[in-house]
């Protein structure tokens, strides 16, 4: 077997629990020396994955435990270019965010070092595995890193409510999922999602097939943090020390995401080939809903890193409607535009890191902030304006282009508060300077630099998402690798990535009308709200003011939702 | 299903409720520990010995300690 | 009555949520937690149950017996105690905003946008 | 929200969500009815195939044994993320004084308490190590008896000895107990790598059905879990004590 397959899990846990241990001999030069490393070994050993994978899904049985007659004995990781691609994406998400670390965590021992490997390592096993019950395990265990880290400016109430915020969202989250796995289990006897697919494919799916769709889908949402299940993303973003805000906006949020998409093609397929309008058009709901709503609510907070939550959310919700596709098209667009966005997301919160230091660096993060907003609205070099623009079109040949004219306004309106964020720290005086060494901004430049530049680069790599992607929904190939061992002709056929005359105009129009907004917005600021504004925009923040009660209010209210929602669809 | 099951069945989801209406954290501690051993107690008649084991070590005494201890912290901070 | 554990299940998720939704102290909340938790353990042991069967220890009986399903109640078992232990980080988190603002209360947090 | 506001919208929400999935769990299969092939094939194959008696611990350990590693890192991310929320910020320290300074008076531990306690801590102690020992044959392992040993430890501290534990151990050697336990489930992972075969993989001799000994790493990556939870438990109600125990000792 492949052994290259579980160290993308195993070196970071590994490295984590030997930094614990070495925690009082350790210098704190050596402590990150050794993350970095272990987080550039993760990069290196999922990009292998990813190239190994070009031709056919890597099967990975632990303890050697091989199927025996179409039911799995083990736990595998099934391993295909999706997966790894985005395992390489968190190490290098989690590698940026080890960059902010000198500078913004002060703790002795490196307990931090040892979460985030932690984290990593929990990334990348739930983008790699092919069981549901272990996807559950990563899922857990991404939460109780990320919410422990939330938690880190432990003198701040405000941190420490929004840690607790995210840990009980998330966990009723984690508990909604565990419920359809009993279900699912209680009626395929199976944790391997390849076997559970298998076994319900074909069959009429009745409403305990729809229910736990709808449970998994609440889940990963919550993870996710759409809309109605976003208001611990901004409660954290606003109080969560930076590294993990980076995580968060490059990679871990939109992991929901492809955990949605992961259970869709490999267990729900099947069983709802014929009938899937009923989900493509709840998550093509959901998705529009996120874009729209969040992208105006942006314009209206007044805190920096507030706003770009939202932008988080509404882009977020953009990836969730090229996924709602269901088609590969759509799940092409949506990865590049995933990963392109991840980056440029990571830069916009490094801009804001500079803005807050020395003027060298205030110039530096001005420079990032504005081509961040560029590549925020989609501007066509950027990978997000291809990705942004094949969502549109894949939206549109579903039948959904009023979902399309949403991706439009809402990329108008997240530009529009990145711009809008850059003039307005440009006016504002620098804040209180702080002690730091003249050059600390220099690695931060670097990092913003490169994710503009990776969200570039990625434009390049167009026909590998495409191929990808058509891989990902090929459901019958991706059970038969797993179960029999064997291969199978992919029916898909592979979809093509490609910037249209008309995506480059419309990608174009976006951003001079997100310019337009920005450049409004502050004389529309001075003028006196209309009554129905100020009472809207009053309530939004007394929504996001950050209580529990209501965040797991608003969970219960989108489950019961959904659960309608497709139960309806599926009579 | 026997009757012992029922019954516990019946006796958690009153104690999970007692659990909840118990307003007072210090008295739901001891409310909490005592649905450990309820459900310890229904693990048992399902089957699951080692849940039932894990529970009522888990259950009925780490998790009230801890939930003491950390009171104790709390009211032993108000003047 | 064949369906009464299942509706256990659902009563612990939802009398949880209850708590959590209406609480006014964030221990009260954190317990509350973990009675929904204890929805999943019931919902799962119930699934893997079969009537007349004994638990799947082969100590003392013979290996051909029925006996319910180990499956879930691997599945329950490790997150019996991974639950506790999260209920603590929660607890840790409470004790450290009692320490910071004196409260339990989260009507009281709300809005604090310090950082 | 306000709190009726939001009481409202939960019990119409729930109350859908209630209903509909009591509604969904009808068509569960009938209480008692279950019957999946992955369980019943693994409770077949426990006892020739790995000579486990406690098909449970068969799932946890060997057949899905990644699953338990996964497990086990949530609970080391746990502790460790209550070490890093409970760390001390500058200025506390003036601040804890404070508070001890005001001491409520903390009644003595009993002299019968003290003995019941401390005579209790060697059977506890015991029983968790046959816990663990036994993971493989009996119900039990390396989580419960993990939790046990904890505990035992726990009793010298309700026995009122706090400076006892500190002779004992010190944080670090906690920590480093955690670590080595964590750790050592993966080192006895890679010893299936290390031989050509898959992670996890059980390489070592099963013995005798029904020995302590036997089984192969099973009992192994017991013990380092037991190792793990039990250093980590102590862990995380040390550091929660360390901020009430002081009050106790400075009371008349």
């Amino acid at each position: 077997m492949n052994n290259l397959a579980p160290l993308p899990v195993v070196v970071p846990l590994a490295a984590a629990a030997f930094i614990l241990f070495m925690s009082t001999v350790l210098s704190r030069r050596a402590v990150q020396l050794l993350t970095a490393s272990c987080v550039v070994g993760e990069i290196g050993l999922s990009g292998t994955l990813l190239y190994q994978a070009r031709a056919l899904n890597i099967v990975y049985w632990f303890g050697g435990w091989r199927p025996r007659a179409g039911v799995a004995f083990g736990v595998s990781f099934t391993i295909d270019q999706i997966g790894a691609g985005a395992a390489v994406l968190s190490g290098v998400v989690v590698g940026i965010a080890l960059l902010t670390v000198p500078r913004t965590i002060r703790t002795p021992n490196g307990i931090v070092h040892a979460m985030l490997l932690t984290l990593l390592a929990a990334m990348a096993g739930f983008c790699l595995t092919g069981d549901l019950f272990n996807m559950f395990v990563f899922f857990e265990l991404m939460a109780v890193c990320a919410f422990a880290l939330a938690a880190y400016h432990n003198d701040s109430a405000a941190s420490l409510r929004s840690a607790l915020n995210f840990a009980i969202t998330n966990s009723v989250g984690a508990f909604l999922v565990l419920i359809a796995i009993a279900m699912l289990y209680s009626r395929t006897g199976a944790l391997n999602l390849a076997q559970i697919g298998t076994s319900l494919a074909g069959r009429h799916a009745d409403r305990l097939v729809v229910v736990a769709l709808a449970l998994l889908l609440v889940g990963f949402l919550i993870k996710a943090a759409v809309m109605p299940f976003h208001f611990w993303l901004v409660d954290t973003v606003s109080s969560a020390p930076i590294p993990l805000v980076i995580v968060l906006a490059g990679a871990l949020d939109v992991l929901g995401v492809y955990g949605v998409s992961r259970i869709y093609w490999s267990v729900f397929a099947g069983t709802l080939a014929t009938d899937s309008a009923g989900v493509q058009t709840l998550l093509i709901s959901l998705g529009a809903f996120s874009a729209l709503i969040a992208a105006v609510l942006g314009l209206f907070f007044e805190s920096p890193r507030r706003r770009l939550a939202f932008v988080m959310v509404a882009h977020t919700g953009i990836v969730l409607i090229g996924i709602g596709c269901l088609s590969a098209a759509g799940v092409a667009a949506a990865s590049v535009y995933a990963a392109a966005d991840g980056m440029v997301k990571i830069a916009l919160f490094l801009g804001l890191l500079l803005l807050a230091g020395a003027n060298a660096g205030r110039r530096a993060g001005l420079m990032v902030l504005g081509l961040g907003g560029l590549a925020t609205a989609g501007l066509p070099v950027f990978a997000t304006g291809l990705g942004k623009a094949t969502i549109e079109d894949a939206a549109g040949h579903a039948g959904y282009a009023w979902a399309a004219v949403v991706v439009v306004v809402a990329a108008v309106f997240t530009g529009a508060t990145v711009f809008d964020i850059a003039s307005a720290s440009r006016r504002a005086p620098p804040d209180a300077p702080e002690h730091q060494k003249k050059s600390a901004w220099v690695p931060l430049a670097i990092g913003g630099t490169f994710c503009l530049a990776a969200s570039v680069a990625l434009t390049s790599a167009r026909r590998g998402f495409a191929s990808a992607a058509a891989r990902f929904v090929d459901t019958f190939d991706y059970q038969q690798r797993v179960l029999t061992g064997t291969a199978v002709h992919h029916a898909n056929q592979t979809p093509v990535l490609a910037l249209a005359p008309r995506g480059v105009a419309i990608d174009v129009a976006v951003v001079l009308a997100a310019i337009a907004v920005a450049s409004l917005l502050p004389a529309l600021r001075r003028v006196q709200p209309a009554r129905g504004i100020a009472r809207a925009s009053n309530v939004a923040h007394r929504l996001h003011a950050g209580s529990i009660g209501d965040s797991a209010t608003w969970v219960t209210v989108g489950t019961a939702t959904i659960m309608a929602v497709l139960l309806a669809q599926f009579r | 299903m026997t009757a012992l099951q029922s019954v516990m069945l019946v006796f958690v989801a009153a104690g999970g409720s007692g659990v909840v209406i118990t307003r007072d954290p210090l008295r739901q501690a001891m409310v909490a520990s005592f649905f450990g051993i309820l459900l310890a107690i229904l693990f048992f008649t399902l089957q699951a010995p080692d849940v039932a084991l894990s529970e009522v070590v888990v259950g009925a005494v780490a998790l009230p300690l801890m939930i003491l201890v950390s009171l104790a912290k709390i009211r032993g901070g108000q003047k | 009555m064949t369906i009464l554990p299942y509706l256990v299940a659902v009563w612990l998720f939802v009398v949880g949520m209850y708590g959590i939704v209406t609480s006014r102290n964030l221990v009260h909340q954190i317990i509350s937690l973990s009675v929904v938790q204890a929805s999943t353990y019931v919902l799962l042991l119930a699934v893997g149950y079969r009537a007349g069967a004994t638990a799947p220890v082969f100590a003392d009986i013979s290996t051909t017996r029925p006996v319910v399903d180990p499956v879930v109640q691997a599945l329950s078992l490790t997150d019996v105690v991974v639950g506790a232990t999260v209920t603590a980080l929660l607890l840790a988190v409470a004790v450290q905003i009692h320490k910071r603002t004196g409260t339990l209360d989260p009507e009281a947090l709300l809005g604090r946008t310090d950082s | 929200m306000t709190p009726r506001v939001r009481r409202i919208v939960f019990l119409v929400a729930g109350g859908v969500f209630a209903v509909t999935l009591a509604w969904t769990f009808r068509a569960l299969p009938s209480f008692g009815h279950f019957n999946g092939a992955y369980g019943t094939a693994l409770s077949r194959v426990s006892v020739p195939e790995r000579h486990i008696t406690d098909a449970v611990t068969a799932v946890n350990f060997d057949y899905r044994g990644f699953d338990t590693l996964g497990e086990e890192f949530i609970f080391f991310a746990a502790v460790v993320g209550v070490a890093l929320i409970l760390r001390a910020q500058h200025g506390e320290r003036a601040e804890h004084s404070a508070d001890y300074a005001t001491g409520r008076a903390v009644p003595p531990t009993s002299d019968a308490v003290r003995v019941l306690g401390l005579g209790l801590t060697p059977p506890t102690v015991l029983f968790g190590l046959y816990i663990v020992a036994h993971g493989h044959l009996t119900p039990g392992g390396g989580f419960q008896g993990g939790v046990v040993l904890a505990t035992g430890v726990l009793l010298i501290y309700l026995a009122g000895e706090f400076d006892d534990l500190h002779g004992l151990y010190t944080e670090t050697a906690l920590e480093r107990s955690e670590a080595i336990g964590a750790g050592g489930f993966i080192a006895i992972g890679l010893l299936g790598i290390a031989i050509g075969s898959a992670l996890l993989d059980n390489v070592l001799p099963l013995g005798t059905t029904g020995s302590v000994f036997s089984a192969g790493i099973v009992p192994l990556i017991n013990a380092s879990v037991g190792l793990e939870i039990a250093a980590g438990l102590v862990l995380l109600l040390t550091m929660f004590l360390h901020q009430t125990i002081v009050l106790r000792e400075t009371s008349p």
